[in-house]
């Protein structure tokens, strides 16, 4: 289960290991973009914390990631800025009027978030987007918790599921945005999506070492 | 990096300010935000509304196709970004006169999202919308994939024939038919010599040797289809015609409108260099200029370049294009 | 050096046979010289003709303000040369419509000679002639000797306000009237940031470092008052105005028409910064802004910077600025 | 006496000359110009060469350097194109109908050609331009041959009070054309146009080695 409180300190890492990842991300993407994705994601970040620090989560945790969700796009509209603040949008739908956050309810919300990105996107598995990371990772989360794993262990085969999926990717073409230009150029080269995927990822599994953190 | 600017991250903001105290009967922002651009004298009563919509840094695209008989409005973003639905919506809301609004704008993923987000919360407001993406750029993707191809320089053309449809009393049906025919016989290529370098960047988007240059580049910066040696004037606008004309449906006796289109940073001298080959290759053709625009229509910062773009008319087209249109960046006058 | 050209040598010529070809209703060659330029509807009935001249490189200077309300004629030289007189003579013949003509140009040594030489032989032709030299360069010479200084961007005000006199059928000395007191109420000075480079000799015109300026520069490169790191676009448009300012006969609530023009490969979005601070520095003085004008005007190739003209109205000049005119690089609407 | 074949060559000795120093002249030009007296002044040489080709002096010496002053002005269009062009032709003015030039007649035409260039260029002497080698040496040359010197003792003046003259005016500022504009910095720089009238100068009189040369 998850609080507000815990929700508050996730979002926090995600973000600042994000911020960590900025010229990372310049740099893969300008190799098959137009080299902006850690721009923007520290545009996307930054709001967030912003927002998480004007508006902390209270009661209604979905009603608070669909404000997230605002604020992420308008703070970074690029295609990667506008697919995350649908993705906390979706997501937070699924959490209306909700205080805290089980796993069976986090896998709903993931699958929700891969499902609104595909379709706003207009993109699936194998084009070689932030989805190949997302829908791996989502559905191996789901049957964890439908298997009944523990927390841990879910959260576990989530990460790896992430981490390959941005691994394959890599071996893909690219076959929208702007690296579909350049489509077979992009084969052997990660997509930045996938590794801003994995980092927020990163960010929210990190057991920090302040109180409060270890039943996540 | 050689600017004339204040704080990089103000660049977008300025110019847009700028703009609106150099031409305050043309422009307004809708609620003081200098993103949403309108007309000054929008909405039009009885006239179906067209905006568009993109990064800053190419002007006059796009915001310098608001005015009399051309666009309503445009939600511009940040250098090279897409604005935000919310702005879209903004400027959709201001412009909307009753008869609906036509989105017209370039094919990148940013945009669409933004677009499509602002598309539907139009919808639950009442206000119906129509989506054209244009799709000119021949070096992007191979005719089969037209549908995966950059928006360039010839959206000017999609903004001038369905402005004058709009004007000239079309619906919103007829007006989309417009904006789809007129970029169906639209094709565009460019070339690049120098990069463009984003204020907050500090760095160019790319790099080319002193002696090279590349063919089919993207108005960011994105690879094109051949890089070499830089070539004469004549041999470039030979390769960039001849591609143009491969792709489009074009018969002998056919009748164009040009546009010769530099890329920021290329003196006027060397766009009409390339214009008087193309003119003299499509005379070889049997094809008739109607309308030669050569100048600065869609831009990349200061990018050194050109880009070719032809429009393929018929009389209806022809017509729509000799309809008068004011802005304070782009003329028609009859 | 990166052009799109061919051969060097050929650059001029070539740029002029692209124009011809791009705007055959508007422009056309005198005897098949390419570098005598004049209006296809000239000589114009009862009109008194304007001709202007001077090197190639400046587009849209020279030949781009021959048409409709602004100039008649034009005599154009090799990259930054002057034409001949002879060239001179074609043009004034054919624009000749027995009201005079106004010789109409920049202080530069070698345009004087040769249009001086014009001028005596279309006397002893019974042409009658006027000449008026623009000097509108405040960095290049003080007030006190200011018809030592150079013509740069003000020409096009003297173009705009000469021609409409013209047109509303001023006589000959009424037109050298108006071009005259428009010169006297205008005022440029310029900005480089980069050179430019003479096709033929493939060698900048000059050379400032990564992170400098120079002011007060000439438009072919001629040494300028003050070269330093480059400032803000703030404190740019500062130093600009302050100067102009200071030498213009002005007074508090003035009315003005402003320019500020690019010099070849600097990127309009640059320009609409410049103007911003001119503009609110303007309404601290209670200047107001009547027009303002925000492109390239007057270029060197693809030199980088820009210049800032101010031209100072009151009723007449405000009525013949507002006069409608057009060519096909420049329009005046009501 | 200056024949009509002399006076081909001695043209020819001097546009040769002046091919010769184009570079310097740029490179003078430069500093205190615009960077083109070499390249205009190619130009004109060109020009002129080809017409002595096209169209050798004949009967009329006055007609054929009138000629030779308008090719020059049309193919230099520069000031300096212009006023050389101005030079020739109202020299040639006073030598209508003529078909050897004589020494008096020489002096008189170099006279005129220093006038019309000061009425054309409304520069004076002290201004910093081939004024101030023209007109000194012109009125050495006149002065000598009315004091009765020999040809080969007022040629030598001749060439002397023109370099004397262009060293002087090395030490001026520029008072016209683009220099004017940098005034004080012209001062210790060579002025391009006397540097021209100088090599034309050192041509016209050099002792070409072919036959007909020596009594010039
Ligand atoms: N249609 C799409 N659907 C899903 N993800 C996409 C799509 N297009 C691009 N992406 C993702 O967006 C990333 C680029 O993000 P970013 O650089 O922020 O946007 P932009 O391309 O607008 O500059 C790509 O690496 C890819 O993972
Ligand atoms: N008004 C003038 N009268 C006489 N000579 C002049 C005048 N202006 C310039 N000159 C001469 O012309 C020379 C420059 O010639 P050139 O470079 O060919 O012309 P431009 O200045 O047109 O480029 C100067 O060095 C000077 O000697
Ligand atoms: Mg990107
Ligand atoms: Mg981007
Ligand atoms: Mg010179
Ligand atoms: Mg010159």
């Amino acid at each position: 289960m998850t609080t507000a409180n815990q929700l508050a300190r996730a979002i926090e890492r995600a973000c600042h290991k994000v911020l960590e990842q900025r010229d990372t991300l310049n740099t893969l993407d300008a190799a098959l973009g137009d080299g902006d994705s850690g721009l923007t994601a520290e545009k996307g970040a930054q709001a967030l914390l912003e927002y998480l620090h004007q508006t902390p989560p209270e009661n209604d945790l979905g009603q608070w990631l669909d404000g997230a969700g605002k604020v992420y796009s308008r703070a970074a509209p690029s295609t990667m800025g506008a697919l995350v603040g649908v993705a906390l949008r979706s997501a937070g739908q699924q959490a209306i009027g909700v205080t805290t956050l089980t796993m069976p309810l986090l896998a709903k919300m993931l699958l929700e978030a891969d499902q609104s990105i595909q379709q706003r996107g207009r993109a699936k598995p194998g084009d070689k987007t932030i989805i190949d990371a997302l829908h791996p990772a989502a559905t191996a989360f789901a049957a964890a918790i439908e298997r009944g794993e523990t927390p841990s262990v879910a959260q576990h085969e989530l990460l790896e599921a992430a981490r390959q999926g941005r691994d394959h990717a890599r071996t893909l073409r690219s076959q929208v945005g702007r690296a579909g230009w350049i489509g077979e150029r992009t084969e052997g080269l990660l997509d930045p999506g996938t590794v801003l995927f994995v980092t927020m990822l990163e960010g929210v599994l990190e057991k920090p070492a302040t109180i409060g953190s270890n039943h996540a | 990096m050689k600017k004339i600017m204040n704080r990089p991250e103000a660049f977008a903001k300025e110019v847009l300010e700028g703009i609106y105290l150099a031409h305050p009967r043309w422009l307004e922002p809708v609620d003081n935000d200098p993103f949403c651009v309108v007309s000054a004298n929008a909405p039009i009563e009885q006239k179906v509304a067209i905006i568009t919509g993109g990064g800053s840094g190419h002007l006059p695209v796009f915001l310098g196709y608001v005015g009399q008989g051309m666009l309503d409005g445009c939600a511009a973003g940040d250098v090279f970004q897409s604005p935000t639905s919310e702005q879209i919506m903004a400027v959709t809301r201001r412009v909307h006169a009753g008869r609906g609004v036509l989105y017209l704008y370039g094919n990148y993923g940013g945009d669409i999202m933004n677009f499509d987000m602002a598309a539907e919360t139009a919808a639950d407001e009442g206000i119906q919308i129509r989506t054209v993406l244009v799709q000119d750029d021949v070096a992007s993707a191979p005719n089969e994939r037209a549908q995966r191809r950059r928006g360039v320089a010839g959206m000017v053309f999609a903004f001038k024939l369905a402005g004058a449809s709009a004007e000239l009393g079309g619906d919103l049906e007829e007006v989309t038919r417009v904006a789809q025919k007129t970029l169906e016989n639209t094709r565009t290529m460019g070339v690049g010599l120098a990069p463009c370098t984003l204020p907050a960047a500090g760095q160019p988007t790319f790099t080319l040797e002193d002696n090279e240059m590349e063919l089919g580049i993207g108005i960011h910066g994105e690879r094109g289809v051949r890089r070499g040696q830089i070539e004469p004037a004549d041999q470039i606008a030979e390769a960039l015609l001849q591609t143009l004309l491969a792709d489009l449906p074009i018969k002998a006796k056919a009748r164009v409108a040009v546009m010769v289109n530099g890329l920021g940073a290329t003196p006027l001298e060397e766009l009409y260099i390339l214009y008087r080959r193309v003119h003299a290759l499509l005379g070889e053709h049997q094809i008739e200029v109607h309308r030669a625009l050569v100048g600065e229509y869609a831009t990349s910062l200061e990018m050194a370049g050109a880009s070719l773009t032809l429009l393929l008319l018929d009389d209806e087209l022809t017509r729509l294009l000799d309809h008068p249109a004011q802005t304070p960046f782009f003329t028609v006058t009859t």
